[in-house]
């Protein structure tokens, strides 16, 4: 493979520069990405390994393994850490950081200090919350809710509010500056109409960082301040609603939920129209059901609080409006679905993360919907139904997505294939481990098991058994991706510069890219998903295997 | 945008605006001590909705910038806050009925 | 109750399944269908505008039958029949109390008999909590400074698991207990020998009522400085600035501790606030007792007597 | 990475921008975007304000009316006045005057100092009389237009807390205003900024706009309840 030679000599933004110091100060986008890669995992191990805990905890129906207080800060942090340090930026962060210029034709991001500094105020909300682990932690759950979180907990809520004040500041950022590159940084003849899906998605999701995460900044605030110097702004002992802080902190994790499943769905996007080598079905449907899903989103919050005390119209009023955010997504798992049809289709790692991607995340939206129906949420609010649904919507679709992507753009981020093997058997011992984690859950919330329980009532233990089983499996099933991807770093095939034959400018620059993306700045004279026009490649070429 | 920068508004406009912006105060001021029932509340806000509109539309350009995401921008953060405060007192103002 | 919750889940169950079918047989069929081959290159194609409308529209439509279904029970879930028997719950870090209008107390059990409406009148002396009886399908958070209602009928004698269901700190897991259901004979001997009962919940607010010096100013007669309060409840009340409230349980619950909040015309702001001189469950009595003196037309909710409740009015709420 | 010389050439286009226009625009727009998450971050306080405004009409009436208006008309006079400076420095950077820039860059910033004077002057007037929330807070009168019914004191006292959240996070937006406002005269003094270059003084105009508009409704929700009575 000559050309590939020639690739791994070439100067890339890589080997550009050597040393600590040209990584800790870059302002380059794909190695800020980098950074984010290898920060984003580090707390997807801690969370994980919260999770594993918990599971092992509810092995039996005793409290044995931990005392009910380290259980209770195990699941706090187990949701804080992956919500806010992991699942938010996961995407955006990683894949959008090193993508959305690529994709679009620039240079870098519009602001690259910005984007810099969004990364250290991540790191310090990091450490933040590390320390506030180490020390005695938190056991609030990841929602906060007052009255206990302001006048009861003896933790460190207020750490732990810091932490996510200033990691809220890192994704607002992120957001800011997404879209600002998205607007004027695009390549000629870079339409909006020619952009691709993953860059609309993000756009989608910039949209909601910025107009959600500053409303739950003020609210945490208001908590700490509450905390620490008794005003009463929630308090019912002081004439205040601690409703209102449910209303403000679900305007915005509601909005948050979207934050992290848009940018997924834009990953799916991609992979289905390479694999299946086709335009997508509906381009601008499925473009535009990602704003409306952002837009969407901001009405539907109160979903949350169906048994909370608030009124019954606004409680009408709410699940009405939940249902509406079905239909965009619905629009995209047909859409998705109809790209297939007469495709030209290859099982490759990233395509089978893409279908896991769909079965599971068409099953946690549509429990979504039970959710959304009052009569049926009243009886399974609050138990490991809700606990199902989400790890379905969120580990089944958002993590999904991202390791298909993470596989996809592995050759264009390091210039190396990952072993296909290892990447199907992963995949498959995934989506296998989720199910058996996850699906007994369903049965157990419909059965009334509450969650945050440490220890539970002795006729559930066979579905929670189940459950840790999977969770082990899973874990494995996440390690490996991990291993074999640093492994393929140093011995993996060197990369061709598209070795997908895929569409997009992200694949016609170098793998890796030089330091500003393009030797010169592309014009874009082709729709998006061009692929009438690539010429198919010999079977052996095709990078498989 | 790059209209504002080359737009240049008179400081003789500007002095207008704040007076204006003045004379706003002083109106609000005094109707606050007016017995107007339930108008008072919505004088006050028109009016300092009134200021908000102007400093947006010339103090700070927008006026002149044939930008429409600029428009866009501002108009979108707006109905947002809206949205927020509309949706959430729909639950209290019903509260006490069901 | 239950039977409703179960039929709606079963409904979304059934449609939801046909969907994933629906979605994973074509992904497979497709998948299968249109694998990758030598020579066969994919077929482009556009989109269809009469598919997008028809998977936009279709969805929504059985969409709405889910919102007007759970809706439906939601209303009825929220709105306890007229007459039902009335338990107050008060719920702290980690026990649940409850009284029984009849005066029987009970920690983390809960006695009824079957076939009769109960209605829970819940609040929380420290944080949020939540009661959860799986087996009646219901749930309802318990709020500090409120009260929050919601009510259930058993059917079937047996005992069931109550939960607490929303956090609530360290032993949030280990606040739970039972609803115990008994024939309505084997409940009349419970009430007769079981729980510590030092009277009725109303009359023990009548001597609260007295104790406390309420009945100085608020007389049987028009002469007090407080209003009369005989007939009062679950009527409308005009306030001095003008708003018409409804007296329900969070109004007089409001009016005792705070009682300027909102002034009844005609009178004075002279009542003392008993924020924090009284507790919960004296608040419960005194709340209980103010009901009793308005006996609602159907059935006798306050009173000692266990008339079984007979037909289920689902009719207009009670408050 | 960063060794891109532009830097210290102040006002040369940055490497991955393709032109100075593209550049400005760019900078506009994040500063735009900016100010919406502002929005949103005062937004949830107005929310709280709302509700517990809604609940508590009369206390807040009450309390509302401990504030001296006359402090309140000044500032907002101040403020204004403020908004007005910044307007023209930044007709005075168009058209190239250094001095004048400078002059208007330092009245902006002294008219700063002097709302945060009064302000400072109006907190110290609540601690006097103990209405700062907490402990020592203590409330009596009587609920505008209903004589005789006393003030709620715990309604009264989240009225301050809002009081003293939304002035408080306004006043150190002011402060941050007025750091950046001190260094953009320090610039400007060398003569940093051109007719062609002075998008910083432009997005920092338009944060001080942004400010100013946050107090013009400050003062009506805060010192106008129920005036009339
Ligand atoms: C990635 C995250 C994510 C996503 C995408 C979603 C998506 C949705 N969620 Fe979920 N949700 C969470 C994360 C997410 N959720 C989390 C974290 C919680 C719990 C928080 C906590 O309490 O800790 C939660 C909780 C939650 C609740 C509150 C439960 C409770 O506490 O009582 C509700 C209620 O309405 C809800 C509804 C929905 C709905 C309607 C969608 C919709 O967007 C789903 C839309 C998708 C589909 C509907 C599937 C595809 C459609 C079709 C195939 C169409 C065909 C269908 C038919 C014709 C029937 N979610
Ligand atoms: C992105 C979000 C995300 C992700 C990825 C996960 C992943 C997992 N979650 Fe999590 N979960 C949440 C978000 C998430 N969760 C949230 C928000 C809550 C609610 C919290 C609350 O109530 O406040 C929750 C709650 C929650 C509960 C309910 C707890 C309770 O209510 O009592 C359970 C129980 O089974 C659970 C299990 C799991 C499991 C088994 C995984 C698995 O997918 C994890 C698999 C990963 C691993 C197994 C890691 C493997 C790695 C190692 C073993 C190495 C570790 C060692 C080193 C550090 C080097 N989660
Ligand atoms: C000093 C006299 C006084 C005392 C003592 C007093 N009240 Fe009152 N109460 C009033 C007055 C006057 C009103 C009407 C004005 C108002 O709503 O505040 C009133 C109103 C009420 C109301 C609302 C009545 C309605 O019809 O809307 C209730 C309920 C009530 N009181 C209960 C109590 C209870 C219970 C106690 C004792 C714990 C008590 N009051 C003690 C004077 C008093
Ligand atoms: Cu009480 Cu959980
Ligand atoms: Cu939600």
């Amino acid at each position: 493979m000559a050309t590939a030679v020639v690739t791994a000599e070439r100067e890339n933004y890589l080997n550009k520069e050597y040393g600590v110091r040209s990584w800790l100060l870059t302002v380059d986008h794909k190695r800020i990405a980098l950074l984010y890669l290898v920060s984003v995992t580090f707390f997807f191990l801690i969370g994980g390994l919260f999770a594993l805990l918990i599971r092992l905890e509810l092995l039996t129906p005793a409290g044995d393994l931990v005392q009910a207080d380290t259980y209770n800060k195990l699941f706090t942090m187990h949701g804080m850490v992956m919500v806010f340090f992991f699942l938010i930026p996961v995407v955006p962060a990683v894949l959008g950081n090193f993508l959305v210029p690529l994709m679009i034709g620039a240079k870098d991001l519009a602001f690259p200090r910005i984007n810099l500094l969004s990364w250290y105020l991540y790191i310090i909300a990091g450490v933040l919350m590390l320390h506030c682990m180490l020390t005695g932690g938190v056991d609030t759950g990841w929602t906060f809710y007052t009255p206990f979180s302001t006048a009861f907990s003896n933790t460190k809520v207020v750490e732990a509010g810091i932490a996510v004040f200033i990691n809220g500041f890192s994704s607002i950022f992120t957001g800011l500056n997404f879209i600002v590159t998205i607007h004027r940084m695009r390549a000629p003849g870079m339409t909006w109409s020619r952009l691709p899906l993953f860059i609309w998605a993000q756009y989608a999701t910039s949209v909601i960082m910025i107009l959600g995460t500053p409303v739950v900044a003020v609210t945490i605030v208001l908590v700490a301040v509450e905390r620490l110097f008794h005003l009463g702004i929630f308090d019912p002992k002081l004439g205040g609603d601690p409703l209102l802080f449910q209303h403000l902190f679900w305007f915005y994790s509601h909005p948050a939920v979207y934050i992290m499943i848009l940018p997924s769905m834009g990953v799916i996007s991609e992979l289905i129209t390479c694999f299946s080598r086709k335009r997508i079905f509906g381009y601008s449907f499925v473009a535009l059901s990602s704003i409306g899903i952002a837009v969407l989103g901001f009405l539907v919050w109160a979903h949350h609080m169906f048994v909370a005390g608030i009124s019954l119209y606004a409680a009408l009023i709410f699940s009405a409006l939940s249902y509406l955010v079905g239909v965009p997504s619905a629009i995209k798992v047909f859409n998705w679905t109809a790209t297939l049809y007469r495709g030209s289709i290859t099982y490759s790692t990233p395509m089978l993360y893409a279908f896991g991607f769909l079965g599971l995340f068409t099953i946690g939206g549509l429990t979504g919907l039970f959710l959304a129906c009052l009569g049926v949420d009243v009886h399974v609010t609050d138990t490991y139904f809700v606990v199902a649904h989400f790890h379905y919507v969120m580990v089944g679709g958002v993590l999904m997505g991202y390791l298909g992507g993470i596989h996809f753009w592995w050759p264009k981020i390091t210039g190396r294939m990952y072993p296909e093997f290892w990447g199907r058997l992963s995949a498959l011992i995934v989506f296998v481990g989720f199910n058996l984690t996850f699906f007994p859950q369903f049965i157990l919330g419909y059965l009334g098991m509450p969650r945050r329980y440490y220890q539970y009532v002795p006729e559930y233990q066979v579905l929670n058994v189940l459950s840790t089983a999977g969770a082990t499996v899973l874990g494995v099933g996440y390690l490996m991706p991990m291993v074999y991807l640093l492994w393929s770093m140093r011995y993996g095939k060197p990369a061709s510069d598209n070795p997908w034959n895929a569409a997009g400018l992200e694949w016609m620059t170098s793998s890796p890219p030089p330091t500003f993306n393009f030797d010169e700045t592309p014009v874009v004279d082709f729709e998006a998903y061009d692929y009438e026009h690539i010429p198919e490649k010999h079977e052996e070429e095709v990078a498989v295997g | 945008m790059s209209d504002t920068s080359e737009h240049i508004s008179s400081p003789k406009l500007y002095v207008a605006i704040w007076l204006l912006l003045m004379v706003c105060t002083a109106l609000t001021v005094g109707a606050a001590f007016i017995d107007l029932g339930p108008l008072n509340t919505i004088v006050a806000l028109g009016i300092a909705t009134l200021k908000a509109v102007v400093v947006v539309l010339y103090f700070m350009h927008v006026k002149y910038t044939h930008e429409r995401m600029t428009k866009a921008v501002v108009v979108s953060g707006f109905f947002f806050l809206l949205l927020l405060l509309a949706l959430s007192m729909m639950d209290y103002t019903t509260r006490g009925l069901g | 109750m239950a039977g409703n919750v179960d039929a709606l889940y079963i409904f979304l169950t059934v449609v939801s399944a046909l969907m994933c079918v629906l979605v994973f047989t074509l992904v497979v069929v497709f998948a299968a269908r249109f694998r990758r081959r030598k020579g066969v290159r994919a077929e482009q194609i556009e989109g269809s505008l009469p598919l997008e409308i028809t998977w936009s529209v279709l969805p929504l439509g059985v969409f709405f039958v889910f919102f007007a279904w759970g809706a439906w029970i939601y209303f009825s879930e929220r709105t306890p029949p007229q007459g039902a028997s009335e338990v107050y719950v008060v719920g702290k870090q980690w026990m649940w109390k409850l009284e029984h209008a009849e005066g029987q107390r009970e920690i983390n059990q809960l006695h009824v008999p079957v076939g009769r409406d109960i209605k829970l009148i819940m609040t929380s002396q420290d944080v949020i909590h939540s009661f959860y009886v799986p087996a009646f399908r219901i749930k309802q958070d318990v709020l500090p400074g409120r009260y929050t209602t919601t009510w259930f009928r058993a059917t079937k004698p047996g005992t069931y698991h109550l939960f607490c269901a929303e956090y609530c700190g360290t032993q949030h897991s280990g606040m739970i207990g039972s609803v115990v259901v008994m024939e309505p004979a084997e409940y009349q001997a419970w009430l007769g020998g079981g729980g510590a009962t030092t009277g009725s919940l109303a009359s023990n607010g009548q001597a609260l009522f007295t104790q406390l010096g309420c009945a100085t100013c608020h007389r049987t007669d028009t002469q007090g400085r407080g209003p009369n309060l005989v007939g009062t409840f679950g009527k409308p009340v005009l306030l001095e600035d003008g708003r018409t409230v409804m007296e329900d349980e969070n109004y007089v619950r409001e009016s005792i501790l705070v009682p300027t909040a909102k002034v009844v015309s005609g009178f004075k702001p002279v009542m003392p606030a008993f924020q924090g001189m009284v507790s919960e469950e004296q608040l419960n009595a005194l709340v209980a007792y103010i009901k009793s003196l308005s006996p609602p037309s159907a059935g006798a909710a306050n009173t000692a007597s266990v008339a079984p409740s007979g037909e289920k009015p689902h009719g207009p709420e009670v408050h | 990475m960063d060794s891109h010389a532009a830097v210290e050439h102040g006002p040369e286009l940055l490497h991955h921008f393709s032109d100075a226009e593209q550049q400005r625009n760019a900078a506009s727009l994040g500063m735009w975007l900016f100010l919406v998450t502002e929005i949103m971050f005062f937004g949830g306080m107005f929310c709280a304000y709302l509700v517990y405004r809604y609940w508590y009409f009369g206390d807040f009436g009450a309390a509302s009316q401990t504030l001296d208006i006359r402090l309140g008309a000044f500032n907002t006079a101040v403020l204004i006045g403020s908004s007005l400076t910044v307007a023209m420095s930044i007709w005075a950077a168009q058209t190239g005057r250094r001095k004048v820039l400078v002059g208007l860059l330092l009245a902006t910033i002294l008219l700063g100092l002097v709302f945060l004077g009064v302000k400072a002057v109006e907190y110290h007037d609540k601690f006097e009389h103990h209405h700062v929330p907490g402990a020592s807070f203590h409330f009596e009168g009587e609920v505008p237009g209903h004589p005789g019914l006393p003030v709620n004191p715990y309604h009264a006292q989240m009225f301050f807390s809002l009081y003293f959240a939304m002035t408080g996070l306004h006043a150190l937006h002011m402060i941050i205003g007025i750091g950046l406002f001190s260094y953009l005269t320090y610039k400007a003094w060398t003569g940093y900024y051109t007719p062609k270059y002075y998008t910083p003084i432009e997005n920092a105009g338009l944060y001080w706009h942004f400010v100013d508009i946050v107090w013009i409704y400050l003062f009506p929700l805060l010192y106008l309840i129920d005036r009339h009575r």
